[in-house]
């Protein structure tokens, strides 16, 4: 299990590819299901132009926290391995805020873990987004809503 | 008894009171409600408010102790 | 959207990034969420060791398929792409066996429609798995289990 | 009316009836399960078997044209 604070843009998708082939070589042959969830930031929000980012988190307690979301997911789903990556810092369009990826033998394990530790993560991590606006307003984000409600 | 505690503001809240940490020494300090008030004394609490003591969320009637870090912060948004 | 059989070893990661980089140029801002969903094959089945695989598929009507499960999940959530990458022919353990991949704005209908697609794939896609035991035994795998109990 | 129509057989079916792909041209053709016993006259109709007729699934009751790709096969176990 890895969880990493990241300053810097990442490619979710080398993460997730590095972090399969250089850590989880003892799982060869029993993975048989990974799901994978990436968070990226939208160029709008509520309506507005947004053209920046700023994240700020709780050094310690983000990753607290974030280490508690994974071990109630690993109590309630049998799960081979995690990995969370979280931006902070200035970020822009189009980067990746957030990666979730469980990795299990099972499909509904997987998806069903992966989803649970993305909506704690959203609702108990503690980061706060803040907009900078295409009118060079800047403004915190209020809160975040419910991922499992979709109409 | 004389309690040592500090304070810890994120985001929109640090905005609004200012700082980002601050050290309280008082006593008369029981509950992270008290200690919202004891350091700032003209404001009320705020709603929705969550807080932490030693990076673990508590309720504002948690008690306290001496040495602790108790962080007051807005509703979370990442991810 | 893409639909691949592949016939050779694929990296899913590398698919995923290579598609969102080279395809969704257009939706740069717009994608708040990726859901990846991969399915790799295990050393182990129904309490025996497995070293092989043969996947057979029905040509044109596997493609014909997916891309009904695609236009039926798309009417139903707000989707702005969608790869599948499904594997045929020979294939060892740990290879990647299929890939489904959701891009949307929001993460609710990101997750929704990847499950639904991949669920869809495993009930109406006709591809059948041959697995090879470590006895030398072939068997065809006579039925997939249901994803969305986990219990 | 003698009709055309390309039977087709995959996975497990296809080593059961011994051959991937059958051609029938015969009268008193008229629905899916008709071109099973044409095609297989000494071959009860296997329970759980799934069937297309130009690659959409049909139910076993669905009638034939002239010309149709039938095909037979196991539940799918892709994925």
């Amino acid at each position: 299990m890895l969880i990493k604070i990241c300053p810097d843009m990442f490619d979710p998708w080398q993460e997730v590819q590095s972090y399969q082939q250089n850590t989880l070589t003892a799982l060869t042959g029993k993975i048989g299901a990974t799901s994978v969830f990436v968070g990226t930031m939208r160029d709008f929000n509520e309506g507005d132009q947004v053209k920046g980012m700023t994240l700020e988190h709780y050094p310690g307690m983000t990753e607290r926290q974030l280490a508690k979301i994974v071990a109630q997911a690993q109590s309630q789903w049998q799960i081979l391995d995690a990995l969370i990556v979280h931006r902070v810092g200035a970020i822009l369009p189009d980067e990746a805020i957030v990666l979730v990826a469980v990795w299990s033998s099972h499909r509904g394990e997987a998806f069903d873990a992966s989803r649970n530790i993305m909506e704690a993560l959203k609702s108990k991590a503690p980061f706060w987004k803040k907009e900078l606006l295409d009118s060079d307003q800047e403004r915190w984000v209020s809160k975040n809503t419910d991922g499992y409600t979709t109409c | 008894m004389i309690m040592s505690i500090k304070v810890r503001y994120f985001a929109s809240l640090k905005d609004r009171v200012g700082c980002a940490e601050q050290a309280i020494h008082s006593s008369g300090l029981s509950t992270v409600r008290s200690i919202w008030h004891a350091a700032n004394p003209d404001k009320k609490l705020p709603d929705n408010i969550l807080a932490a003591v030693n990076m673990d969320y508590v309720d504002l009637d948690s008690p306290v102790n001496d040495g602790d870090e108790v962080a007051f912060f807005p509703p979370v948004t990442g991810g």
